[in-house]
């Protein structure tokens, strides 16, 4: 089992920024262009890690610490979540809180590095950055007390790979309710449409890129490679908690995880390629909906799991 | 039947002290009745010490029916003041507001039997009388003379009301409280005549700088 | 003199107890040299202190039922009272040297005025201790009618018109309403032809409180309303305060003091007295406390109303002195445990107040005005005087640790115990208000921008003294009390009970 | 227990000595660092070993109130409460030896006086187990904190925040004594083993009681709509003061309620629904209130008010946990409740002699002034950020640690769904999960715009670091941060006693506890684990960018020509967007000159958010009260005749009533 584990971090290791040429590539498809090549992250990031830095006078040690804080936290939250029904190295009941609160560690040093730079421009974004995740947080733990509710588990490793048809059946409903809450708060979080646009550098509509103009060289490797690895998480998240698993043969599992990740990116693509981004001023309403998503949920999930647990 | 004679001389006096403007009058009156108060010992047979009696009759004969009217006469002259002008109830007003306590004070008289104090129901209306009419000119007047009046007025129908409800109480007692009484007035005088002096008016009612 | 079989002993100490004020009332008079007067003067209180701690060593050790000579009598209420009025007076005369010696420094008042002021305050002391130590109700009477009396001249000891205004106030409105408080009496007579008590017996509180029993009810109650109109005249409560805070602020300090810290205790001290009787005929069934407490509420209130909205220091003072009256008839209203806790504010508020206008006297001097819109940073100016008026109002508003605040406390203890919930609703509600009234007061005073800058005021030690003592004192009475003390206190309030 | 009094004896000592040294100022100062020194490591000593074990200790001294008696205790709860009071109050007082270096000798001198006797009736407040003596203590506590509040007393405002607070604490003290003498009825005695003996409160008076204590502690604490002499008083007082009256003394309200729970007894379920509705209205107002302030200090006190919310979501899990019989619920809860006021008091310390530094150096508090520090003030920056990230929650600091036990206790109460409401759990959950997100948010700005950047406006005078004795105490504290928020089993054990026994006594099952300290201990590695990540991160980047070219140029401008310091992103800037979507919640006033024209010249935006409850609710009533006061006024008209009318009036009336009662 715990082979499986580490085999499973060193599959996110390595294949996380191939989720985000998969993703590119879907976008390039329903754009009708070539596409860059799925393994593009792995080109910008070994470029960028042999050259050298150039920061701006402003800034003090926080500019650095901002990226490397950032790594090590999705690293330690690598090591916290299930592959499927490969459980995590690290594992307790309430994890999951945990994942949430050290990823606001990243977002904090994120965001100071943001506004070390003294730009106007990353004060913006840290700005938004910040008002997003305060209205997201709600709605990610609220999912999240629904389906330990389901499961009467508060672990994300016990949760993970629980669901099975039978469970669908069962309560699909909440389940759904959750995904979309959840699938939301991943765009919201990793800065995707609708929320920010990756592709445009103009930097008035941007967040996390526009947060990061003033890294460059090694940081910017890190910054790059530690966001392919957030939407990692998010996604084994997704599918580990949402995704029907055979029960039986963890090789299956496996594939089955795989699969999902490849699923989600794909659909992030095709969403990003129909739905344009959305006025600043809407997108909190986007992300209350799913607070209140996540809500309906877990009164329905009370409902059916007071009956099976209290 | 002499007693409730006599009261009825007292009510009828209260009536004169509501009417009349002229101080030196009203003073007078006030003195009239004190006498006459004085004198009720005498008419009541039960008192026992009869040489305590006479002597606590014409101690106070003397203070209310000599003492008082001259102190009153002579601060009156320093103050030259001869009447009360433009009281704040008029007198015809005030004769009024009088019978209306006049029958008030009978009825209070009918309630005091009620509470199991004998006395003849005239006599004790009309020492309550007395007394609302003290108040009246304590509280609807404008000179000061006239309120030591009026104290004097309200003092002596406690008097009478002692007399009445309270036979005799220990004689030291009585000339404690004569002797405060006349130091009260005395007192009273010393102000009036300072009040004279620093306001050179003796307006009660323009003695108002002090509020809130 | 009136001998029902005196224990000359016990005589003697009312023969003494009378006759040192008298002696100083008519030696005074002729005293040319005005610091030689004050400082007999303090001699003079100093011995009267004495004697009354010797009445309270022969009350300790003599009778229960206390020490009776003829008319007179002390018991635990009545010595209680007395040794109020010796704090009281002790302070204020000291107090008095140090304010008339810079009156006389700055020649604003003549030898003749001093000399004045010395007799009358010994008869104002011979006044009150008439009041305190008659069993005869009809004696307690003359004794307040003397007080007044007494008093009146003290207050326009400087005759400006005001201050005439003022003396004229409290004369006729005192002389009237203890002229009710007479009539009372002759009710209490009249009730008392049933018992066959006769003469001079018949106004003696201690027999009447014997044959309590068959006095005539009704006749009682009415004389009760009498006489707790005509004393609460005196006492201040509302709505018979009127003439309180024209006299108070009036008045020169010392006698401001003496005023509101003893003279108005003189009154409620006669209430309380009768009250015992009244209460021991209608067989302790709480009427008249009931009346009692409904003054005091209303007292409470209005003079939170005034507070609020108050701009002379020592106006504001004299409406404290309402409301801790009517706080003390509360207490006392509300019976049981709250009496003896009553007693007890009677002396904490009497130590602060007199503190209190200590104090606003010797800054109103230093300031020349009263106007509390001139009368800022005195913390930073006169520091010794300025501690004392802002820690006598602190504990006047009722902050811990100071004495009152603990009495009131006892008070409202009392007050929930017998589920009195309206009183306590309104006693605190009353309190709250005149706590943020006066605290803005207090800030302004104490730490307010001063109008010019002026150096900082040097005090005489006896000043610094006084101002200690007098804070020191309420710290201490409000966390200390030996139980000796409190089974004092409540045999005094049992008295008041009448049980 | 001796150790306490022992300590409190050392205080008063010191206090007096420095009172009597005032003139000299040094002295003085030395002496009453010293004292607190001294004290306060005897104090949290004797404080956490009596927190650790657990057992009660109680003395009655032979000294005569007037009413009550002179009995002190020390149990687990007291203990838990005294360690900040030590803590804090030690090292707040050698920072306030350096911060008041430039001030009146004599005052500063003289104001020790009123810290020690702070302290010292802090103490008695905690170990006090009679009514009378508590509340002695707490209005000592009031007066002594308020002396110190208007130490800056020739300023205006300084006083009116002063009046404001002695007014608030009073008024609860009013409602605190009427919750004693409630509970003391039946007993009819005030000493505390006799209120829990025997409160013979029939359920409705027990609610009244609760309500009561709620009221006149919650005034204390700074629960919302009570909260409104906070931000007065806290940015009138030095900051030292500010420190302890934020950190340590508002807990004493917490200690007086979690004490009434304890004496009342078995609670009714809906007091952990209200304590849970305030907790969440307190945490979220706070934050918001926070987020819009100008005034660092004045933002500091409105985040008091959110952590107290917090801490009233713990304690209101652990009256559900009692009220349905769930005994690890119940410890979970209180002990997150407790545990977040030990933390609090830690960082919101930290916070404020940081705070305080950056104002002794700038001399300005208001945060878009500023900018740029952390290059001037490195340690005081660094000891900041590390207090900042601690009340964002964030691990691995003692923030995250409190409130994670608050989170699973929120979750333990939704798995027992039907005998809890969901809807508290709920409550709890997204109420948490905002109040972090918002105070992330609060405190990136705080730090961002002050330490970071370039200055906003030139500073008057140029910032310079900290002397030491200003810095050890912010790193005594930032330390103690760190360690709780690592050694978090350790932490829970420390206030499992008193949690328990505020829980009714009843120990939950031993596997239970095991599983959660597990729990914690899961947290403790993952947090090791980070540490050593980036410990190894940081260095491969170094060795990465060892023989690199590694230049520095100007903050990359957009290709804009001419940037200034005045185009930076201020706070108001920064919270925007939240404003923009909770101002119309706050009454958020805005002053807004947009540019206009094709050649736009100047433009202007500045937005305020008074305190709605003050504004709307206790400003007006307090005029209503005094204009009707003032209405009567007429009944002192001057007119002897009408006196005289008010006598005879009374009478007759009197008279009247009897004639018709008889």
């Amino acid at each position: 089992m715990k082979l499986m584990s580490i085999a499973h971090l060193f599959l996110a290791l390595l294949a996380a920024p191939l989720l985000l040429g998969v993703l590119n590539r879907c976008k390039a498809v329903f754009a009708g262009r070539k596409g860059q090549p799925l393994c593009q992250l792995y080109f910008d990031v070994w470029k960028l890690l042999r050259k050298g830095a150039v920061y701006s006078r402003t800034t003090t040690w926080l500019v650095a610490a901002g990226p490397v804080i950032g790594l090590a936290v999705v690293l330690t939250g690598l090591v916290l979540t299930p592959a499927g029904q490969t459980p995590a190295l690290i594992r307790f009941s309430g994890d999951l809180i945990l994942l949430a609160y050290v990823l606001g560690l990243m977002r904090f040093f994120t965001v100071l590095a943001a506004l070390d730079t003294g730009s106007s421009f990353e004060g913006m974004g840290a700005s938004r950055e910040v008002f997003y995740a305060a209205l997201a947080e709600p709605a990610f733990l609220t999912g999240l007390a629904a389906l330990s509710c389901l499961a009467g588990e508060f672990s994300m490793s016990a949760l993970s790979g629980t669901a099975s048809l039978q469970t669908w059946s069962a309560s699909g409903p909440v389940y759904l309710l959750v995904l979309a809450a959840w699938f939301v708060v991943m765009l919201a979080e990793n800065a995707r449409v609708p929320f920010d646009d990756p592709n445009t550098h103009l930097e008035l509509t941007m967040i996390h890129e526009v947060m990061v103009l003033d890294h460059g060289g090694p940081d910017f490797a890190v910054i790059q490679y530690a966001a392919s690895l957030k939407l990692w998480i998010y996604g084994s998240l997704l599918v580990g908690m949402m995704f029907p698993f055979p029960s039986g043969s963890p090789v299956l599992a496996s594939l089955v995880f795989a699969g999902g990740m490849v699923l989600v990116a794909v659909l992030i693509g095709v969403l990003e390629s129909v739905t344009a981004r959305l006025r600043i001023v809407r997108t909190p309403e986007l992300l209350l909906g799913a607070f209140a998503l996540s809500l309906v949920a877990l009164l329905l999930a009370v409902s059916a799991g007071g009956a099976h647990v209290g | 039947m002499w007693v409730d004679g006599l009261f009825v001389v007292l009510t009828i006096a209260n009536l004169i002290l509501l009417g009349t403007t002229r101080l030196s009058h009203s003073i007078r009156v006030v003195a009239v009745q004190g006498v006459l108060l004085a004198l009720l010992p005498i008419l009541r047979v039960e008192s026992i010490h009869v040489t305590r009696a006479l002597f606590l009759v014409v101690l106070t004969a003397a203070l209310k029916g000599g003492v008082f009217p001259a102190m009153l006469m002579r601060s009156m002259r320093e103050a030259s003041v001869r009447r009360e002008m433009e009281p704040m109830l008029g007198f015809t007003a005030s004769m009024a507001l009088g019978v209306a306590m006049l029958a008030a004070s009978f009825w209070m008289g009918g309630r005091m039997q009620a509470l199991g104090l004998e006395v003849s129901p005239i006599s004790m209306a009309s020492v309550l009388f007395m007394m609302f009419t003290g108040i009246l000119l304590l509280t609807a007047r404008r000179k000061a003379l006239t309120q030591v009046l009026g104290f004097l007025v309200l003092e002596n129908g406690i008097y009478g009301f002692g007399l009445l409800v309270a036979g005799s109480v220990h004689w030291l007692v009585e000339v404690g409280v004569l002797l405060d009484v006349f130091v009260a007035v005395f007192v009273m005088g010393i102000a009036v005549y300072h009040i004279n002096r620093e306001f050179d008016h003796m307006n009660v009612d323009e003695l108002d700088r002090l509020r809130g | 003199m009136i001998g029902y079989g005196v224990d000359m002993g016990d005589g003697w100490i009312f023969a003494a107890l009378l006759a040192v004020p008298v002696a100083g009332m008519i030696g005074l008079t002729q005293v040319r040299n005005s610091f030689r007067l004050l400082y007999t003067l303090c001699a003079l209180v100093s011995l009267q202190a004495l004697v009354i701690a010797w009445a309270g060593w022969r009350l300790v050790a003599g009778p229960a039922g206390g020490l009776h000579a003829g008319w007179f009598m002390i018991d635990a209420l009545s010595w209680h009272h007395l040794m109020v009025m010796a704090v009281v007076f002790t302070v204020s005369t000291w107090y008095a040297v140090s304010y008339f010696k810079a009156e006389l420094a700055a020649n604003t008042i003549t030898e003749r005025a001093m000399r004045r002021f010395g007799s009358l305050w010994c008869g104002a002391l011979g006044a009150m201790t008439l009041v305190l130590t008659s069993d005869n109700l009809g004696l307690l009477w003359i004794g307040v009618e003397t007080t007044t009396l007494m008093t009146a001249f003290l207050i326009c000891l400087h005759r400006t018109p005001a201050s005439l205004e003022a003396m004229w106030k409290y004369l006729l409105m005192c002389s009237v309403g203890v002229a009710f408080a007479f009539m009372g009496n002759l009710l209490i007579v009249a009730a008392a032809r049933g018992t066959g008590l006769g003469g001079g017996a018949v106004l003696l509180s201690s027999m009447l409180r014997q044959c309590a029993g068959n006095l005539n009810q009704p006749v009682v109650k009415l004389a009760y309303l009498f006489l707790i109109v005509g004393y609460g005249t005196k006492v201040g409560l509302a709505p018979l305060h009127s003439w309180l805070p024209d006299a108070h602020s009036q008045a020169p300090a010392p006698v401001s003091a003496l005023f509101s810290g003893f003279l108005l205790n003189t009154a409620l001290y006669a209430i309380l007295r009768v009250t015992g009787v009244v209460e021991a005929a209608v067989g302790n069934t709480g009427w008249a406390l009931g009346v009692l407490r409904l003054f005091g509420l209303v007292s409470i209130l209005v003079a939170a109303a005034f507070i609020l909205s108050q701009s002379d220091v020592k106006r504001l003072l004299a409406y404290h002195s309402v409301e801790h009256m009517g706080i003390i008839a509360v207490g006392v209203g509300l019976g049981g445990g709250a009496i003896w806790a009553a007693l007890y504010h009677v002396f904490n508020h009497s130590l602060c107040k007199t503190l209190a206008f200590c104090s606003a006297g010797r800054l109103g001097q230093l300031y020349g005005t009263h106007d509390m819109g001139r009368l800022k940073g005195v913390m930073a100016r006169d520091p010794v005087w300025g501690t004392g008026l802002v820690g006598s109002l602190l504990a006047l508003i009722g902050m811990a640790p100071f004495a009152l605040f603990v009495s009131e406390f006892q008070i409202v203890k009392a007050g929930v115990q017998t589920g009195q919930w309206i009183s306590v609703g309104i006693f605190l509600a009353g309190t709250c208000m005149v706590f943020a009234g006066a605290l803005q007061h207090v800030l302004e005073m104490a730490w307010g921008e001063a109008t010019e800058h002026h150096e900082v005021v040097r005090r005489s030690r006896l000043e610094i003294v006084l101002v200690t003592v007098c804070l020191v004192g309420l710290v201490v009475a409000g966390t200390w009390m030996p139980a000796e003390v409190r089974d004092f206190l409540m045999a005094a309030g049992r008295i008041v009970e009448g049980r | 227990m001796t150790l306490v009094l022992l300590s409190c004896v050392i205080l008063v000592g010191g206090g007096l000595a420095a009172f009597v040294a005032a003139g000299n100022g040094r002295r003085s100062f030395r002496v009453a660092e010293a004292s607190a020194v001294l004290a306060g490591v005897t104090g949290t000593v004797a404080a956490v070993h009596a927190a650790w074990c657990g057992n009660t200790r109680s003395l009655q001294l032979a000294w005569p109130l007037p009413i009550g008696s002179f009995h002190v205790g020390l149990d687990a709860i007291s203990a838990v409460f005294l360690v900040p009071v030590f803590l804090v109050g030690a090292v707040a007082a050698v920072y306030g030896t350096a911060y008041l270096a430039h001030a009146d000798a004599k005052t500063a001198g003289r104001s020790w006086l009123a810290y020690h006797g702070l302290l010292v009736s802090m103490v008695f407040v905690l170990i006090a187990r009679d009514s009378v003596l508590f509340l002695l203590a707490w209005e000592c506590m009031a007066l002594t904190s308020f002396r110190l509040v208007v130490f800056d007393s020739s300023d205006d405002r300084v006083r009116k925040a002063g009046w404001l607070y002695l007014v608030s604490t009073h008024i609860g003290t009013a409602a605190v004594i009427l919750f004693f003498l409630l509970a003391g009825r039946a007993s009819g005695s005030t000493d505390f083993d006799a209120m829990a003996a025997g409160t013979g409160l029939s359920q409705a008076a027990m609610g009244v009681a609760f309500l009561l204590a709620l009221v006149g502690f919650g005034a204390k604490a700074g629960f919302v709509p009570v909260h409104v002499w906070l931000p007065e008083a806290h940015p009138a007082a030095p900051s030292h003061v500010s420190a302890v009256m934020s950190g340590v003394m508002i807990k004493t309200g917490i200690y007086g309620l979690i004490r009434a729970l304890v004496l009342l007894g078995p609670p009714a379920p809906w007091w952990g629904y209200v304590m849970i509705g305030v907790g969440v209205v307190s945490g979220v107002l706070g934050v918001l209130y926070a987020m819009a302030q100008h005034d660092v200090k004045r933002l500091l006190a409105y985040h008091s008010v959110e952590n107290i919310g917090i801490i009233a979501l713990g304690i209101g899990l652990g009256l559900l946990g009692v009220a349905s019989g769930q005994q690890l619920l119940a410890a979970v809860g209180f002990a997150g409740a407790l545990l977040h006021v030990v933390n609090h008091a830690l960082f919101k310390g930290l916070l404020f002699l940081g705070a305080g530094s950056v104002y002794h150096a700038t001399g300005t508090r208001q945060i878009d002034r500023l900018g740029g520090l952390l290059k001037e003030m490195p340690w005081t920056g660094a000891l900041f950020l590390i207090g900042a990230a601690a009340i964002s929650g964030l691990p691995p600091l003692n923030g995250f640690v409190s409130e994670f036990m608050v989170y699973y206790g929120a979750w333990m109460a939704c798995m027992q769904a039907g005998s809890v409401s969901i809807w508290a759990s709920l409550a709890v959950v997204a109420g948490l999960g905002l109040i972090g997100g918002l105070a992330a948010a609060c405190f990136t700005k705080v730090f961002g715009i002050m330490f970071l950047g370039e200055p906003r406006e030139p500073h008057d005078r140029p910032a310079r670091e900290s002397g030491l004795r200003m810095l050890a105490p912010m790193a005594v504290l930032g330390a103690a941060c760190v360690l709780i928020g690592v050694l978090a089993p350790l932490a829970f054990r420390l206030v499992l006693p008193a949690a328990v026994s505020v829980g009714g006594g009843s120990m939950p099952a031993p596997e239970s506890l095991a599983s959660f300290s597990g729990i914690l201990k899961g947290i403790t590695g993952t947090v090791l684990l980070l540490a050593v990540l980036i410990a190894c991160i940081a260095l491969a980047r170094r060795c990465l960018l060892r023989n690199r070219v590694v230049r520095t140029a100007g903050t990359w401008d957009c290709g804009y020509a001419a940037p200034t310091v005045r185009m930076q992103y201020t706070a108001a800037s920064y919270a925007h967007p939240i404003m923009r979507l909770f101002g119309s919640l706050l009454g958020t006033k805005v002053h807004a000159r947009l540019p206009e024209g094709l050649f736009p010249s100047k433009g202007a935006w500045h937005e305020e958010t008074d305190d709605l409850f003050m504004a709307r609710w206790f400003v007006p009533l307090f005029v209503k009260v005094r204009n009707a006061m003032q209405r009567l006024g007429w009944i002192q008209h001057g007119r002897l005749q009408g006196y005289i009318l008010y006598v005879a009036l009374t009478l007759l009336a009197l008279i009247i009533w009897y004639a018709f009662t008889a």
